[in-house]
């Protein structure tokens, strides 16, 4: 296999990180917002969630991103390959990811939030400056598991029209017939970034203040 | 586009031998898998390092490559290095290694979950090591590592549709025959949607009350 | 105004295709190319428009084409009855009949019968798939039919050494045969019924004045020797088409 | 005499169909240390926590320096609960230490002392963080400002907690059991702080397991027993004898350890 | 005179650069109950899990009733270790009751006490849970047979702790802390099954931050610091003054508390 090949499939994987890492932080903003709405406790909001939650869990991902690419249009909604491809990673690792979060908001002990309601902190504040930064800290590992299963899983946003690594592995095999070397260069490749970002990530996690003893 | 239900009834022994296919190969991979993890998490725990980072290496491998490229390359690669597997074995095999690279993980989190302290008391009553594996860590593990087991499998069972590319005839394959045959996209994709979705709902509610009942069974009044 | 007045105005025909058909469509070192990128090019210049090119993978891109996409698919398709139900062909710019792919090295077929009773790879859900089973039926031994979610994986089979054969449409075996000198080699005669590839359209009312542009401008083309040109490019012979098939023989 | 800094009526607590307090009336002297001693379950912490408004009474009043706490007794007797804001208000002349510490794990020392007065007084960063500063000093701290809790002793974390509530100026601090968590010798830092701020007459109501505290630094003491109040006053009469019954049982559990080799 | 229960010669425990043990000689007479008493940190823990070979000793010997436990000593003074099925015999002669009980959560207090007599002991079901029952009667649990540790007070749990070291009938009895993990009154249920097994002649050895029960039950008492063993004898010399500064200095930690008041 040449080193041209080889280069096509690293620009390829561009797009593989491209839209994971975009997708990850839409995915995990909205997942925020939803496991915010379980834990309101009122029907008003968790029935909708749970709908969202088993819908994007229960059906493949591949179908989503069919339906949205395909079905939008129907409602007068057209959009573009990157965009529906985003949507369709985002709402998916969203699913996943609020439930993650979920259990990270049960776990933060009790006396925590009640040290912030004797000094006083409003609901929002007890949110944003005490629950939500010990959730994250401890679900940080499980949050980090999601992205890579996600940088896995977006070799099916080429059902959209994105020439992604695994895509472009089956393109070039396609007019070069050498899928072994190409399929073997594109494992390698996901393997470097899938290492990396662990490596990455244990490093910030270490970093990280308030490991709950 | 229109939706016409025809097409689906037409088809319904197609799709339910499809659905059939994803099921069964989906359920003996994963118990496989989850025996096989066991062991390597076990491996790893008492083996010594001689064991734990080889296996390790080997779990890091596979967790961080796709299942299609694996499976892609076990089928289509394995004949040269004179391993030449028929489809549905090689299935089995891809999704109970990969699977297994997956549990592992989990139990091993499910071992360093139990308080060494309950192990030290196993030790100090004599227990050998396979007994404190089988009386004092497996049973009291079980409850923790059952959900991300359960979450794991959910995300298994759609995985599974890769095995299409080795001519596996599971759901995902057949049912997108049939539309591209007929030319009914939408009543494909509605068909998987509901089919998978049905999947997983009863399997996330069998966990639940498996989940209710061992917590009932082992922590509570007899 | 229809889907033609729409395009000449905005100055783009939008093209979807499938890039892991070669030599149609495929990625040769990154670039784009392919039968139809150079067909395209001249329907473009004929129509006066630019081409913009939408690559998918062929399961999505008739679904795509319905939910309008795009304004018509490259491809191309086999032409056959039930698919002019639902779609509209254009004038066809190569032959589809399906023929049989061998390894090279492989001395115990010579012609398509020898296939009785071995095992042969095909595409699923593919006209080609429905080729091989009516030959299959007419042998003393049936042929043991294996069905690839693409050709390329039955390529792929043929060289682990699962399958012996792959049955295609007659331009693609030639082309693979061309590119794997000495590994693979195509088995004449074609044994399938006479067919012919065409580009895709849909079949209403607004798009037929786009896809009648498109089928005078391919018949201009084979009038002054382009298309016989590109053909011997791209498949190193030249097909002999009809202008436009009404009766599919499948 | 100056109104009472809490005035517990008629309290009572139940949680689902058990009644944990019952009938307490109960006044905590200002600037004075009253204990609250009493055998496990017997309902100390949850009557701390009431005062606190972390736990709703079921029924009854407690007011603050006169000031009704979440809720207020309407002419017709009826309870009615004071409007959020309100309730912050009065809550806000409160401290409380808990058994635990529960120190924020994801900030320093200093981060856990400024951040209320941050975020919920919006002080400027610089200042917060001097007043903070000043808190952290006066436990003996000072140096310990950029630790983490992690990376702290028990001791020194409860001496942060104990910063922490002070740096918005309560008058009033409740302490439940600020030392059980603690290993003997690290229990010597925290009560030195609290003496100190017993003799700067800071208001003080502590739940706690060390009656040696209780007896020497203890002005009021009430002893609870099955939800019950059953009896308050000062040192002296608590052991003095003869004693209640109930009393007499349970302090002797601790007479049995500790004292026994005195001889 | 017979042959101690435990002998523990030139002992030194290291963990990676830090030596938590050094040269540790201290023998264990038979029928009686040793405290081993000292701050935080000094090392009890380390050396009463090196006495259950929980902990591997870096150096030196240990042994049980003569018998060498983990390593024996060449002729030419070179620790070889023993094979692991004579490592369980001799540890069989050891019960160990942990800090924090370590209660199997997923057996029945029943459970919890037979599981070893049926597994290692492959004593039939039956006869297994009459021997735990007998076990269970002792601490005065045999109501509470079936419940689940999670259903049982800290306490209970810890004796049910003490009958499941009991139901193998060691020789030897080694206590970490029983009760510092318990309440005061929960404190009370632990401590009256120890003076029973006491007076019933078991040879003990007791971690204990209780200095009332090392005083009045322990009839040897050991004062570590910084992992040295800085004395050992009866509960009458180490008590006496004049003291060790160290030791004086660590009991006056104790006296502060709890003692106080009896003025
Ligand atoms: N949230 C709750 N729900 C139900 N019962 C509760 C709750 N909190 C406390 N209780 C019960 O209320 C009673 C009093 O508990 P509390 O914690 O006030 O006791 P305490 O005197 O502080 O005991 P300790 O000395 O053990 O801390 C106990 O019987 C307890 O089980
Ligand atoms: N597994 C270990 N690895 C490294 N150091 C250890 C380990 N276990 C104990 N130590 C260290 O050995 C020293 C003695 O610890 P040990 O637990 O024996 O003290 P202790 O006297 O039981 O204290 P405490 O009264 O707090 O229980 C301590 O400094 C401790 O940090
Ligand atoms: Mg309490
Ligand atoms: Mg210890």
């Amino acid at each position: 296999m040449s080193f041209k090949l080889f280069f096509l499939l690293v620009k390829a994987a561009g797009w593989t990180l491209g839209i994971s890492v975009i997708s990850i932080v839409f995915g995990f903003l909205l997942a925020v917002v939803l496991s915010a709405a379980m834990l309101s406790g009122k029907p008003l909001y968790t029935m909708p969630t749970k709908l969202f939650i088993s819908f994007f869990r229960g059906v493949p991902l591949l179908v989503q991103l069919l339906l949205i690419y395909n079905l939008l249009p129907f409602i007068g909604i057209n959009v573009p390959s990157v965009v529906a491809a985003i949507i369709g990673l985002s709402l998916c690792t969203a699913a996943y990811q609020a439930e993650n979060l979920r259990g990270g908001f049960e776990s933060v002990p009790r006396g925590l939030i009640e040290a912030a309601d004797m000094a006083g902190f409003s609901q929002r504040q007890t949110f944003l400056r005490i629950k939500l930064p010990i959730a994250l800290r401890l679900t940080f590992p499980a949050l980090v598991n999601e992205a890579i299963m996600i940088l896995k899983s977006s070799s099916l946003v080429s059902v959209v029209g994105i020439v992604e690594l695994t895509r472009m592995a089956q393109d070039l095999a396609a007019s070069t017939y050498l899928p072994l070397e190409l399929f073997s260069a594109a494992g390698l490749i996901y393997l470097i970034i899938c290492w990396s970002v662990a490596l990455l990530s244990s490093t910030v996690e270490r970093a990280l203040p308030g490991a709950i003893k | 586009m229109m939706f016409d239900p025809k097409v689906i009834l037409d088809h319904l022994p197609e799709i339910a031998s499809g659905a059939l296919t994803t099921l069964w190969i989906w359920i003996v991979g994963m118990v496989l898998g989850i025996f096989v993890g066991f062991l390597v998490a076990t491996g790893r725990r008492y083996g010594g390092r001689f064991l734990d980072i080889p296996l390790g290496l080997v779990v890091e491998v596979l967790r961080g490559t796709p299942f299609l490229i694996q499976i892609f390359l076990v089928y289509y690669g394995g004949p040269y290095v004179g391993v030449s597997l028929d489809p549905i074995p090689c299935g089995l095999i891809g999704l109970t290694v990969y699977s297994a690279a997956y549990y592992s993980e989990i139990f091993r989190a499910g071992y360093g979950s139990v308080p060494h302290g309950h192990v030290e008391a196993a030790e100090c009553l004599g227990l050998t090591r396979f007994q404190t594996i089988r009386r004092i860590l497996l049973p009291e593990m079980a409850l923790i590592v059952l959900p991300p087991c359960v979450n794991l499998a959910i995300i298994l069972l759609k995985e599974s549709a890769v095995l299409s590319i080795i001519t596996v005839p599971e759901l995902t394959a057949t049912v997108s025959a049939i539309g591209s045959a007929q030319y009914a996209f939408l009543e494909a994709i509605f068909v998987l949607a509901v089919i998978y979705w049905v999947i997983v709902e009863a399997t996330a509610w069998a966990a639940r009350k498996t989940e209710a009942r061992l917590s009932r069974l082992r922590f509570s009044a007899p | 105004e229809d889907a033609l007045a729409k395009i000449k105005a905005a100055g783009t025909l939008k093209v979807g295709t499938e890039t892991a058909f070669a030599p149609f469509d495929f990625i040769d070192a990154g670039d784009h190319v392919g039968l139809n990128v150079d067909l395209f090019a001249e329907i473009g210049k004929e129509l006066g428009v630019k081409i913009e090119w939408v690559a998918l993978p062929w399961d999505g891109v008739l679904p795509a084409l319905e939910a309008g996409k795009f304004d018509m698919v490259a491809g191309p398709a086999t032409i056959t009855k039930a698919r002019m139900e639902r779609y509209r062909f254009t004038a066809p710019i190569a032959e589809a009949t399906v023929a049989i792919l061998k390894k090279a090295s492989d001395k115990a077929i010579t012609k398509p019968e020898d296939l009785a009773g071995k095992a042969v790879g095909v595409g699923k859900a593919t006209s080609q798939l429905a080729q091989l089973q009516e030959f299959s039926a007419t042998l003393p031994k049936k042929i043991d039919v294996h069905e690839y979610v693409s050709f390329n994986d039955a390529y792929a089979d043929m060289a682990a050494g699962r399958v012996v054969a792959v049955a295609n449409s007659l331009p693609n075996i030639a082309f693979v045969a061309k590119q794997r000198n000495g590994v693979f080699e195509v088995v004449l005669p074609p044994f399938g019924k006479k067919s012919y590839f065409g580009f895709i359209g849909t079949k209403d009312a607004d798009h037929a004045s786009l896809i009648d542009a498109v089928d005078a401008a391919l018949i201009k083309m084979k009038g002054d020797g382009r298309m016989a040109k590109l053909q011997e490019k791209w498949f190193g012979t030249k097909f002999d088409t009809p202008d436009s098939v009404k009766d599919p023989a499948f | 005499m100056t109104l009472p800094a809490i005035s517990i009526s008629k309290l009572v607590k139940r949680f689902g169909p058990n009644t944990v307090l019952s009938d307490i009336n109960l006044e905590i002297p200002e600037g004075k240390v009253s204990c609250l001693i009493g055998p496990s379950g017997s309902g100390k912490s949850t009557l701390l926590r009431c005062m606190a408004f972390l736990e709703e009474a079921s029924e009854g009043m407690i007011t603050i320096s006169g000031e009704a706490l979440g809720y207020f007794e309407r002419p017709d007797g009826q309870r009615e609960r004071l409007p959020a804001a309100q309730i912050r208000t009065v809550r806000s002349k409160i401290g409380m230490v808990f058994q635990q510490f529960n120190l924020w794990p994801h900030m320093t020392a200093l981060g856990n002392v400024s951040e209320a007065l941050k975020t919920v007084h919006k002080v400027p960063k610089r200042e917060a963080e001097d007043r903070a500063m000043v808190q952290l000093k006066k436990v003996g701290l000072e140096n310990r400002a950029g630790h983490y809790p992690s990376q702290l002793s028990g001791g020194q974390q409860q001496r942060v907690a104990i910063a922490r509530a002070l740096a918005l100026q309560p008058k009033i601090m409740l302490f439940d059991e600020p030392t059980s968590a603690l290993d003997p010798e690290l229990t010597g830092e925290v009560l030195t702080v609290m003496r100190d701020l017993a003799a700067e007459g800071m208001t003080m109501v502590v739940v706690s397991h060390e009656i040696g505290f209780a007896a020497t630094v203890g002005q009021q003491i009430s002893f609870l027993d099955h939800g019950k109040l059953l009896f308050t006053g000062a040192p002296s009469d608590v052991f003095a004898k003869p004693r209640h019954p109930r009393l007499e049982q349970f302090l002797d559990t601790y007479l049995d350890r500790g004292a026994s080799m005195l001889a």
